[in-house]
């Protein structure tokens, strides 16, 4: 195969060049050229076609995100910000926290074992490359119809790819979501978040400075992974005789990552790296155009130095593979020993593969031969922004102008059935099916995980210092609109946080859309990124990073607009944390928060085939009270669960359900009191003789409290419905095992 | 007198710490061995770990038993020294041949982790003497390959010797044969238990805080209080 | 009795940790000889035992189920057989 | 080039739950002519190849490691085989 280098491109500047093949555009191919001065080699223009492509540019969404750093609050606790591979915070006791939510809907749908697998193992390099011990994991996770065929083949792959992948690090996973709608039908979404600890002293910087330092790729050999699109060039452009087609799939060896993860916290304890960039999307095209971007100078690749596992491997595709399992960093000479040394203890393979140059441009050459030669920044930094076309959806004023119904039990038997028929509901039905297949209990510092309203995981067994993770999404209320949608799940979030005993501190976030060159898709995207920005804006707290996945969609039918958002918390001793499930008969049972008795976007609604007319209005002044009257009301609180999907009845019957501790509830207007889903409300579990001290605090905080029973007995008792703990668990459990053996 | 417990790191062990931990807490220093080095540093006892040790591609602990530590734990343990395996542990004790039998797929062929109740049998061992016979405690389980299995002359052997140490009780969770959570050796030093201890030594991260007294039953056997 | 067999490797191209992890423990445990090995590869064996000979309806359905059920066309070749 | 090729299937009498999950799809699947298969179990297969035509010390080598790493004896049998 010929080499096209870049003394080759100069001689042959009107060579045909498969750009279009690459994804992109005619005048993006034209920037290129201007940048370059000439045109690119099919090793530029390969690294130029992934690096900006919407997954790496974010060429669609820039515009729009600005608003999380213009608008933000300045918190002090932001120790990075946006723009690295995670942001970290500060939690006290000099300890820094990282974390992040990626997605890997696409490749999950191909291949839902390895694409969830690969999903897990790339956000946890994330958090690593941050210089961060990861300590768990969570995966929001939505589907089509719980009975279709195509989610029986999805569902049970994704989860063993998450499990098989994240169980076999050792990391503990603490909680997620499991959300089926229609729209998710040929477009799963798949999102993980991974959370990491270090200390402040140990953060880590993707750059590459000070020239003389090398440039070491270690983990992994790289392979044919994840390269299709470019197996295209190297064969269409450059030889008739087409390669073996190269597969697409990225595969998972969580061994490998394992300890390539004990094998980077050995190297960072030595201090010994200048800067540290993981290998995920775009490969080492990203990782070295990045690395050279952000640091002061230039950098050399000699590429045919990379260990490959595939011999065939062109340099167009060695750019671009997405092996995975694989980091890179760059070492000062004088420690490169040290380095090499820890690499062999953990039998990772090392190579150097360049350095740090006096220059300004990023030089890799490939058995001597030039084939690039660019600016970093224009590759990693300065792609094409686009300022997409956007307009408001006519489904919004058309829904907003209509009246729904949904039938509502009134008689107690009626009552009953309802509240067996929803929370058998796969939305709502026991997830234990699913997340029995994760290991929660790894590292032995797991405080709070699934069910419970957040994941809370201990820090320091010194001082008891913990932190708190919940994610929620309610596409559905995004759908009806998105503005408000992005601030209920915020507050949501920030809710379970604080249902949990923790202190909301930072948030990141995963986008999942529709195509962004539809314009309504778009206005959805903009209106959500609004409210979100606007929101943190308002609750005082910092995003720290987040992703954007687009393209979600079957045909040109977009999924539900579905941004997941990701709230940490802190708590000083998660000895004071507070569970969901009542712990004890002859307690009362409090409703916290005032509902509005609107069934638009709920659970109740959807089993009826409606969704609504209108979302709830984010009240966020209100949000910020209630989190402050649940932390103050930590000591008094014996349980607590929060009020969201499900609406009331979900939220007792699982208070219930999970200690198997009966309560007896009185409520007025019964059908919309238990299946509306208005937000702000919390149930909570008080002895006796706290009557007083609740009170204060409602009157303190000016949040309405509603005193609607007593804990004890083997039924859930409403008004006059009383159905047996065993009927609860039996029709909330035995779901998932029918729909998925 | 103290008392020094060696866990062992394999590439790929992940309850390592927490082993350790349940060693302190009970009174006893963990000392780490690692995979690599056939020292064991003078420790009264070894505890192999759970995890997924070198991935556990091949077979639970196929590769792990050829690790040069493991050399001079079968030697050691065949002349009487206290080894618990725990998960992947147990299995690597197995794949050594010091316990019988092996671990196989769940039969429900998925990942499974619970708060299991158990039912110990056999309070004579080394491991378990803090019990008192019959006691049901509840612990975590999480394991793939969980099933013991073994051919019908070693089960009999296994059960007539009084050699099952733990039992799953209300709920099958793997199709072990005769419920068999954790077994030991003729001599009672080397014991292999499926579900984790080590992750029920605080009420705080653990559903009970039985899972203590596995650690401690040796400490004070060993250290004769 | 015979035996339909099915055999499922993972494509040449797609990365094998399995065998990856045979590969490397090989010449830990002495067995230097196949230190000489290009690649070693993992994969799996059904066997559906069957009275008599198969019929070319069973042969057929096998191959149905190698290709939808047993192997996964993504990552994975099959090869479907008889053995007596 | 040649392949050493190590079959290892558990024993008959030990349970095989992945067996038993695909003897039960395949008649839900529409596989019926195979509902009478009297039984199917899976196994693995390893493809160890070499350069050239293995060599006595090779087979007998693979002999070994297909008996103390490649399967375990208290459950599983082995075939070692050479397929060109
Ligand atoms: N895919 C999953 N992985 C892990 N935990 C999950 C998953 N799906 C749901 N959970 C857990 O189940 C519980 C209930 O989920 P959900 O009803 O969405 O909670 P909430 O409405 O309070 O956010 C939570 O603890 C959540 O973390
Ligand atoms: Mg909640």
């Amino acid at each position: 195969m010929s080499l096209d280098t870049v003394a080759i491109a100069e001689e042959n500047p009107n060579s045909v060049q498969p750009f279009a093949e690459l994804g992109l555009k005619e005048d993006e191919y034209a920037r290129i050229k201007t940048i370059l001065g000439r045109r690119p080699t099919s090793s530029e223009l390969a690294m130029y076609s992934v690096m900006w492509s919407e997954h790496c540019s974010y060429k669609s969404s820039k515009v729009h995100l600005k608003q999380f750093g213009e608008k933000a609050v300045k918190s002090a606790a932001l120790l990075v910000g946006i723009g690295e591979n995670a942001g970290v915070v500060d939690i006290g006791q000099n300890y820094a926290v990282t974390f992040k939510i990626e997605s890997h809907n696409h490749p999950s749908f191909i291949e839902p074992y390895q694409g969830a697998a690969t999903g897990i193992g790339g956000i946890v390099r994330d958090i690593l490359t941050m210089g961060a011990r990861p300590i768990a994991v969570m995966d929001p996770l939505r589907f089509g119809l719980a009975d279709a065929p195509d989610t029986r083949r999805l569902l049970p792959g994704i989860v063993a790819g998450i499990g098989g992948y994240g169980n076999c690090l050792g990391l503990p996973n603490i909680g997620g979501e499991i959300v089926f709608d229609e729209s998710y039908a040929g477009n799963p979404l798949v999102n993980a978040l991974c959370v990491g600890v270090m200390k402040h002293e140990d953060i880590k910087l993707a750059t590459a400075h000070g020239a003389g330092n090398l440039v070491v790729l270690f983990g992994a050999k790289t392979g044919g992974d994840g390269i299709g699109g470019v197996s295209v060039l190297a064969s269409e452009t450059f030889n008739s005789a087409k390669p073996t087609k190269r597969p697409s799939v990225q595969v998972g060896d969580p061994f490998a990552e394992k300890v390539l993860i004990e094998c980077c916290l050995e190297i960072f304890k030595a201090d010994l790296v200048i800067g540290i960039q993981d290998l995920g999307g775009a490969g080492l095209s990203c990782a070295t155009s990045e690395l050279a971007s952000a640091g002061s100078g230039g950098m050399d690749i000699q590429l045919e130095k990379v260990p490959l596992r595939d011999p065939t491997l062109s340099p167009e595709e060695i750019l671009m593979s997405e092996s995975q399992e694989r980091m890179c960093a760059v070492v000062e000479p004088a420690k490169i020993k040290h380095f090499m040394a820890i690499c062999k203890k953990w039998d990772v393979t090392a190579t150097v593969i360049g350095e740090v140059t006096t220059g300004e441009r990023l030089h890799i050459t490939f058995n001597g031969q030039l084939i690039v030669d660019v600016p970093p920044r224009t590759v990693a930094h300065d792609g094409p922004v686009y300022n997409r076309p956007i307009m408001k959806p006519s489904y919004i004023d058309k829904l907003a102008e209509s009246t729904f119904t949904v039938p509502l039990p009134t008689a107690a038997d009626e009552v009953k059935a309802a509240v067996l028929k929803l929370i058998a509901s796969p939305n709502i039905a026991d997830k234990s099916w699913v997340t029995s297949q994760f290991d929660k209990y790894v590292q032995g510092n797991t405080v709070l995980a699934q069910p419970e309203d957040s994941g809370l995981v201990r820090i320091d067994e010194e001082t008891h210092l913990g932190v708190a993770i919940s994610t929620d999404a309610n596409a559905r209320w995004s759908y009806l609109n998105p503005y408000e949608g992005a601030k209920l799940a915020l507050a949501e979030s920030c809710r379970n946080i604080a249902t949990s005993g923790a202190k909301p501190l930072a948030v990141t976030n995963c986008l999942n859309f529709g195509s962004p060159e539809d314009p309504e898709v778009m206005w959805q995207f903009a209106e959500t990124v609004r409210g979100l920005a606007d929101a943190c804006l308002e609750l005082g707290l910092p995003i720290t990073g987040g992703n954007v996945s687009f393209y979600n969609q079957t045909g040109s039918v977009a999924i539900l607009p579905t941004p997941v958002i990701g709230v940490l918390g802190v708590i000083q001793d998660v000895r004071e944390r507070t569970p969901m499930g009542i712990p004890a008969a002859d307690l009362d049972l409090y409703l916290i928060g005032k509902y509005n008795g609107n069934l638009s976007g709920s659970e109740w609604a959807y089993l009826h085939g409606e969704i609504g007319n209108s979302a709830p209005v984010a009240n966020l002044e209100m949000e910020k009270r209630l989190v402050d009257f649940l932390l103050s009301g930590q000591s008094i609180f014996e349980s607590a669960h929060d009020v969201s999907n499900g609406g009331l009845a979900a939220t007792l019957v699982e208070s219930v359900l999970k200690n198997k501790i009966g309560a007896r509830i009185e409520l007025n207007d019964v059908a919309n009191a238990l299946f509306s889903e208005t937000p702000g409300r919390v149930l909570v579990a008080i002895a006796q003789n706290k009557t007083n001290d609740i009170a204060k605090l409602a009157v303190k905080y000016q949040i309405p409290i509603y005193k609607i029973g007593t804990t004890g007995g083997t039924n859930l008792e409403i008004n006059q419905a009383v159905i047996s703990i065993e009927e609860l668990s039996k029709a909330h459990t035995e779901t998932f095992p029918r729909l998925f053996g | 007198m103290s008392f020094r417990v060696g866990v062992v790191t394999f590439p790929g062990s992940l309850d390592d710490r927490d082993a350790a931990r349940a060693i302190e807490m009970a009174g006893g220093t963990a000392v780490p061995l690692f995979h690599a080095s056939d020292d064991l540093k003078e420790v009264q006892a070894v505890v192999l770990p759970g995890g997924f040790s070198y991935g556990d591609y091949l077979r639970c602990g196929a590769i792990a038993r050829f690790a040069p530590i493991m050399n001079s734990i079968v030697t050691a343990a065949n002349h009487g020294f206290p080894v618990l395996g725990i998960c992947n542990g147990f299995q690597v004790l197995c794949e050594s041949h010091l316990l019988p039998g092996a671990l196989t797929r769940n039969s429900n062929l998925h990942f499974l982790c619970r708060d299991q109740k158990l039912k110990i049998e056999n309070t004579n061992t080394l491991w378990t003497s803090g019990f008192t016979a019959g006691e049901e405690i509840l612990i975590p389980l999480k394991n793939g390959e969980g099933s013991f299995q073994c051919d019908d002359e070693t089960l009999n052997i296994l059960e007539s010797e009084g050699r099952v140490i733990a039992r799953y009780l209300d709920f099958d969770p793997n199709g072990s044969r005769n419920l068999i959570a954790g077994i030991s050796n003729e001599r009672g030093n080397v014991v292999g238990l499926m579900p984790h201890p080590e992750h029920a030594i605080e009420t705080l991260t653990g559903p009970s805080t039985a899972g203590l007294t596995f650690f401690t039953s040796a400490l004070h056997q060993l250290v004769g209080r | 009795m015979a035996k339909i067999i099915v055999e499922v490797m993972l494509k040449p191209e797609i990365l094998d940790p399995q065998g990856q992890a045979v590969a490397s423990a090989l010449p830990r445990l002495g067995f230097t000889s196949l230190k000489a090995a290009t690649s070693v590869r993992q994969g799996k064996r059904f066997e559906i035992e069957i009275q008599g000979d198969p019929t070319p309806t069973q042969l057929a359905e096998a191959e149905q189920a190698a290709q939808s059920l047993l192997s996964n066309p993504v990552i994975e070749t099959y090869i479907v057989k008889v053995e007596k």
